[in-house]
């Protein structure tokens, strides 16, 4: 049996929950940009999925966003990553919960 | 003859596929990458062990001194010794090591520069991996190589795995740059990303005794230059071996390290050098092409492994001859001259097929690149900063 | 394409996945994000894509796990930061996972095989890149210039002040 | 080249204009740089001017103009421009060359001061400016020159600021030309309400054409008397003369400046200029406007004179006379001898020029001594200044033969002797002849002849100069700054201050020869007409009576002041009336007395309408505000504010509600955004 769209969309998904948990329940900052990263990653996947089962002939889009997204992504995770460097010489933590300036 | 000479490998290996023949459909892929990995392996596990002994030799040579000249004829039978002896060390972790990840770190190395080795063409159809985006791929594992040497130093918890491992992945990410840089003149002329196809774009010769090869143009050959400079860097040689100077910081990521697994670093670091050569081979002189026209009877794997042989002669000299450059030397240079002048490659690289390829291209491609380096050695001219040198006692 | 491989990919990818998430040392998490991201690099290839596998291990392995490396070295001080999981946020995830697959179980329609393709040379990729998709691959560029001097900026600042 | 320069006429101002805004921006320690660039756009405008001057001789009455429009208002445009005619050439050669003189000799004379290089800009800027008055073909350019001309004035009196009688004088000097330019303003506003325009000659249709006369008709005598306003400011004319002497308190060299090329020059040039106006509706040559301008010059010519006669301070002395010689050209002026006037402004500014600077060199020698009592025995001390002042002292006391301002002395009085009005302001004019004679030998006399009669002057001797210089320096340094020269062994001034002087002298004898009744060239030239050779015409009757005068003027000077005691020999004679002269006729009491009282008066008025009168009326309004607002705040307070108060307590209390929701936790939201994402999944699929 080919794995078929479905099954793809499937791992995906799980991708994207897992990215999500990360990102949700964990309370350091860098995690929450793993979990990004991953959800970025299970978009990346359905783009490349939806283009492959598309019906033929195939423009290359899907291919091209996911090569774009991943070139934003890392561009998101360098500044990411710069803002927790940033935040840490400030705070002296990583973590958020501390970090809740904007409570109203 | 010739022919059938050059092609012997590939006829062998169907030859042993046809003895196969009885087995179901999905294993045949299976057998022939096996194959081809087995190959792969011992090619370059022997020439390894050739490498390892004739370093030392050719050093020995260079400083006035014999090299290992007691186990075997002419201490040719050096490396054995060796690998005994590595195998039957002891292997020591530390105690608040993280296990898993110190580990994995040695393999992770070797894996990384066995699959960068696999894209090269090593002969006429003797490609291990031929995939559509080889020098893509060759990039995408070696740049696994900067993780696995994270992992080892992280891993060891040491003072000294730590620093080295940082001074090996800023020279490496800092190298990177050029190195890729300088396959994109490359790539560009050839319009593709395989290693075959930049090979066959090498055929051919001028006047049947100039060969097509890239390095014969302008920007070929600065760009040949940029690259076999970063390869260098990349392979932790020296003058790039701050990550591990034995006098600054004991042996970098790999302090830690002992018996088996250090093998594993020392083959995975010269299997990086092989890789980093077959690639300077292939983009740039021509790959498995001979020289002459005349000479092309000989087979072709045996002017590919001449070509690496002698680079690797190269790496070897170089070894012998130069001192340690500092960490921010390396960083400057990278930066501030590697990086301007593969740029300035694309651009000459480009002119030179707007000329139509030919005479002018040359030349116009060769004035675009004497401009920015002499521009560049202008602004990057440190010698003003220093006052002149006065001998106080040595009159 | 075959099934087996697939199969594969997909455990070692959530696998890598769960473990990003869920290990309670930050360097390892980092880690199996790694293996998470070569899995889904697999999986690219398998789906016909090689070019944009290799791009993924490429920019991912290459580039934005040695940056998370180097955060969690800068950062490292703070050891005994993580208490606990926070529960709602699993719980959210959980759910929204559920509803997601849910989701795509009721759409009949997704269950299709993959059709024949023409291999997707890397050609065809410059190509297009080059003539439809030129301008936003000036766009692309345009910010990762931008993010790369605002990182730079970000990282520096901070360092000034100390001083 | 003709009609280059005609259309490039604005380069001889614009140069010393453009070089003094250069010099402003250098530093005070580039004392070479601002020197050679003031003398270098003088050279400049002299040259240009020169280039001017030879293309108005191709024929007799030369006059080209170039007008633009400046800007459109409406349907009117004003118009500005510039003309090219004998009157204006003379004027501009006669200008930059005693300017370029009056520079060169700045140089030695302003060494010392700290503020060299300011003081060439303003320099620079005054000579701009009233080249700009000079070659202005409208009286609206006039107008703005003129007025650059009095700030310039201003800026270069109160040059020495850190003197409150410099700046009182700069003062005073600028408030007083100011009341004559508002009459000048008016009777500009006037003449462009009856014309139209300002432009003087437009190709007929300029104010001072057929066209513009014509429209302006009977009150040409008004505003002709308007614009005299301005010139009876300008030139130091009675009743507003009393700012001229107190300009002294200047640098000589802009005293020189002030007197011989620019200022003064510039209300009589005024009145030549738009002499048309003047002369408009004359019968037999006299209108009520020119009978006023021969009134006020023959008043102003004889009071300076007297005045003249009873100083001590040597430029006050000199700077009556030029009140007095202005008076004479505004006689001549009014008496319908305009190119006389000219010829006798341009000989003045040759020989007054000469003399200040001459007066500079005494002054710069005996270290900022300016009292003749003190002086004495100067001319074996300073010989080339003797001997250049003595030419500068002849021309002004009309020698004639030799010396330009006795020809040009010769011919006023030959046009004021033909007056049909009267023969009064001829015989005033003769009188003021033997005065001017008498006065200025008595200042030579003074100065030059018998023996020192200070301690400080006698030490003016080589032996002990530097003791003198000693016991000087401190006085110096509130003068001229403190990087005075000492002169040990040099009694006469550096060549620098030397070689103006005599070019100057040069200059007024050689001009006798474009002035003499043999060849009149220079009459014939202002006038357009061609000059003829006539010897015969050189000796006149009135010659005789003029050499007559002068010789009874210099040798009565020479009886009453041969022998010079503690006092002048006038005021041992008459007492009174030396009193009376010397307080210059006391004025400036009376102007203390009136004028300034009374305005004192009109202030206090204003003072106290403004304290008791005014200051009640807005207290007044202010008292009304504040009861408005004390019952608006009573109404906001318990009616408005009640209702207000509670709808923000509420809002306040929703807002504690909703601001709950808002943990400032990036995960919260996070999770918020993910759970709105199912809902609308399960929406989706729920309607899908």
């Amino acid at each position: 049996m080919d794995p078929t769209l479905q099954l793809f969309l499937i791992i995906s998904t799980a991708l994207f929950s897992i990215g999500l948990l990360a990102a949700l329940s964990r309370r350091h900052a860098i995690f929450i940009l793993i979990g990004i990263e991953l959800m970025l990653a299970a978009a990346n996947l359905n783009f490349i999925a939806f283009w492959r089962f598309g019906p033929p002939p195939q423009q290359p889009t899907g291919v091209l966003v996911a090569i774009f997204s991943i070139a934003i992504a890392a561009a998101e995770a360098a500044v990411g990553l710069a803002l927790v460097i940033a935040i840490y010489r400030h705070y002296h933590t990583t973590s958020v919960d501390k970090l809740d300036h904007l409570k109203g | 003859m010739s022919d059938s000479l050059d092609q012997i490998f590939i006829s062998a290996k169907h030859w042993i596929l046809s003895l196969l023949s009885g087995l179901p459909d999905w294993a045949a892929p299976i057998i022939s990458s096996l194959i081809n990995i087995g190959a792969l392996l011992g090619v370059f596990l022997t020439l390894f062990a050739a490498i390892s002994v004739l370093e030392r030799k050719i050093l020995g040579r260079m400083q006035n001194r014999y090299g290992p000249n007691r186990v075997g004829p002419f201490g040719l039978f050096q490396p054995v010794a060796d690998g005994i002896k590595m195998l039957i060390k002891e292997d020591v972790v530390p105690a608040r090591a993280d296990k898993v990840v110190h580990f994995i770190a040695p393999i992770l190395v070797a894996a990384a520069a066995i699959l960068a080795l696999g894209v090269i063409p090593y002969g006429r159809n003797m490609t291990p991996f031929a995939i559509d985006g080889g020098i893509l791929f060759f990039f995408a594992v070696g740049s696994t190589t900067e993780l696995a040497v994270f992992m080892a130093g992280w891993g060891s918890n040491n003072k000294f795995s730590m620093l080295g491992a940082m001074r090996a992945i800023a020279q490496m990410v800092s190298y990177e740059l050029p190195l890729i840089l300088t396959t994109l003149p490359v790539v560009m002329i050839v319009g593709a990303l395989s290693p075959d196809a930049i090979v066959a774009a090498q055929d051919g010769y001028s006047l049947s005794v100039l060969p097509h090869w890239f390095v014969m143009t302008p920007w070929g050959a600065a760009a040949f230059v940029l690259f076999f400079v970063s390869g260098l860097v990349e392979s932790n040689r020296t003058p790039f071996d701050v990550p591990e100077g034995e006098s600054e910081i004991v042996a970098g990521h790999m302090t830690e390290y002992s018996g088996f697994k250090y093998a594993t670093f020392f083959m995975a670091e010269y299997f990086g050098m092989f890789a980093i050569s077959g690639l300077a081979v292939t983009l740039f002189l021509g790959g498995w092409h001979s020289p002459i026209a005349a000479l092309n009877f000989i087979p072709s794997y045996f002017w590919f492994f001449l070509k690496l042989s002698a680079l690797l002669f190269v790496y070897i000299w170089v070894r012998g001859t130069l001192p340690r450059t500092r960490v921010d030397q390396i960083m400057n240079f990278a930066w501030k001259f590697m990086l301007p002048m593969a740029f300035t490659l694309i651009v000459a690289a480009a002119v030179w097929h707007y000329q139509g390829r030919g005479l002018a291209g040359w030349l116009w491609s060769l004035v675009v690149i004497a401009l920015v380096y002499l521009a560049l050695s202008r602004l990057l001219d440190t010698r003003k900063k220093f006052a002149t040198r006065t001998y106080r006692f040595a009159e | 394409m075959n099934s087996v491989a697939f199969l594969l990919i997909a455990i070692i990818t959530l696998a890598g996945a769960l473990a990003a998430a869920a290990l309670p040392r930050l360097i390892h998490a980092a880690l199996s994000l790694v293996v998470a991201f070569v899995g889904v690099a697999a999986s690219f290839f398998l789906l016909g894509a090689e070019f944009v596998g290799l791009v993924q291990v490429f920019v991912y392995v290459g580039a934005v796990a040695v940056l998370i490396v180097f955060t969690i070295l800068l950062t490292r001080r703070e050891v005994t930061g993580e208490r606990g999981i926070n529960w709602g946020g699993a719980i959210v995830a959980l759910a929204v996972f559920g509803g997601l697959l849910w989701t795509i179980l009721k759409t009949k329609s997704l269950a299709l095989p993959a059709p024949q393709i023409e291999p997707l040379t890397v050609k065809r990729i410059g190509e297009a890149l080059m003539t439809n998709y030129v301008w936003p691959l000036q766009c692309v560029g345009l910010v990762l210039t931008a993010a790369l001097i605002g990182a730079l900026v970000l990282v520096m600042e901070e360092k000034r002040e100390e001083k | 080249m003709n009609s280059w320069i005609v259309s490039n006429l604005w380069l001889i101002p614009a140069m010393p204009l453009a070089f003094s805004l250069i010099i402003l921006t250098l530093a005070n320690s580039r004392r070479a740089g601002a020197a050679g660039l003031a003398i270098a756009g003088q050279v400049i405008a002299f040259v240009l001017s020169l280039v001017a001057f030879l293309s108005t001789l191709q024929t007799p009455g030369f006059r080209a103009v170039h007008n633009f429009t400046w800007f459109t208002f409406g349907d009117q445009a004003l118009r500005l421009g510039w003309v090219l005619d004998p009157l204006a050439a003379a004027m501009m050669i006669m200008i930059t060359l005693v300017g370029l003189c009056i520079f060169v000799f700045s140089i030695g004379y302003m060494a010392g001061d700290k503020n060299f290089t300011r003081f060439f800009a303003y320099l620079s800027f005054f000579s701009g400016a009233m080249l700009g008055v000079v070659i202005a073909n409208s009286l609206l350019l006039l107008f703005v020159s003129w007025e650059l001309v009095g700030l310039a004035s201003y800026l270069l009196i109160g040059f020495w600021i850190d003197r409150p009688s410099a700046a009182a004088a700069a003062k005073k000097a600028f408030i007083t030309t100011r009341i004559g330019d508002l009459g000048f303003f008016l009777g500009t506003l006037w003449l462009y309400h009856n014309s139209g325009t300002l432009l003087f000659y437009d190709q007929g249709r300029g104010c001072l054409e057929e066209a513009g006369l014509l429209a302006i008709g009977g009150s040409a005598t008004f505003i002709a008397l308007l614009i005299f306003c301005g010139a009876v400011g300008k030139s130091g004319q009675f009743p507003l003369h009393v700012w001229l002497p107190d300009a002294m308190e200047g640098p000589t060299p802009v005293s020189a400046l002030i007197h011989a090329a620019t200022m003064v020059a510039a209300g009589v040039f005024l009145i030549a200029r738009v002499y048309p106006l003047f002369s408009l509706g004359a019968v037999n040559g006299v209108t009520p406007s020119l009978t006023v301008v021969v009134s006020v010059g023959v008043v102003t010519a004889l009071m300076a004179s007297l005045i003249a006669l009873a100083q001590f301070d040597i430029k006050r002395i000199l700077a009556y006379s030029t009140v007095s010689q202005l008076g004479l050209m505004m006689v001549s002026l009014g008496v319908g001898g305009v190119a006389a006037g000219i010829m006798h402004l341009i000989a003045h500014g040759f020989f007054k020029a000469l003399l200040f600077l001459g007066a500079g060199s005494v002054i710069h020698g005996l270290h900022h001594e300016q009292d003749i009592r003190k002086m004495g025995g100067l001319r074996w001390i300073l010989p080339v200044t003797f001997l250049t002042y003595a030419i500068g002292m002849m021309n002004l006391s009309g020698v004639p033969f030799f010396f330009s301002g006795g020809w040009t002395k010769e011919e006023v009085l030959h046009a004021a002797g033909h007056w049909p009005v009267s023969r009064l302001p001829y015989y005033l004019m003769l009188a003021g002849v033997i005065l001017t004679a008498l006065y200025m030998t008595r200042q030579i006399i003074y100065v030059f002849f018998g023996s020192a009669r200070n301690t400080d002057v006698q030490s003016v001797r080589p032996a002990v100069f530097d003791s003198v210089e000693a016991a000087t320096t401190t006085e110096n340094i509130s003068v001229g700054g403190t990087g005075h020269r000492p002169v040990f062994h040099a009694h006469e001034s550096p060549p620098v201050m030397t070689m103006p002087l005599i070019v100057l002298a040069l200059c007024s004898i050689l001009f006798v020869l474009v002035l003499t009744p043999a060849w009149p060239w220079l009459h014939a030239y202002l006038n357009g007409e061609p000059a003829r050779v006539d010897f015969g015409s050189l000796i006149q009757p009135m010659l005789f009576l003029s050499l007559a005068l002068v010789a009874g003027g210099i040798g009565l000077g020479w009886l009453i002041y041969r022998r010079i005691r503690e006092t002048d020999p006038l005021a041992r004679a008459q007492p009174g009336l030396f009193r009376f002269l010397e307080n210059k006729m006391w004025f400036d009491e009376f102007y203390e007395q009136t004028v300034i009282t009374f305005s004192r008066i009109l202030a206090r008025l204003a003072d106290w309408l403004d304290r008791y009168f005014w200051d009640g009326l807005v207290r007044l309004f202010a008292g009304i505000g504040q009861a408005f607002g004390v019952l608006s705040k009573g109404f906001d307070d318990h009616g408005i504010n009640a209702g207000v108060d509670e709808t923000m307590s509420g809002t306040r209390g929703f807002g504690r509600l909703i601001a709950a929701a808002h943990s400032g936790q990036i995960q919260t939201y996070l999770g918020a955004i993910a759970i709105g994402m199912l809902l609308l999944l399960v929406l989706y699929a729920w309607l899908g």
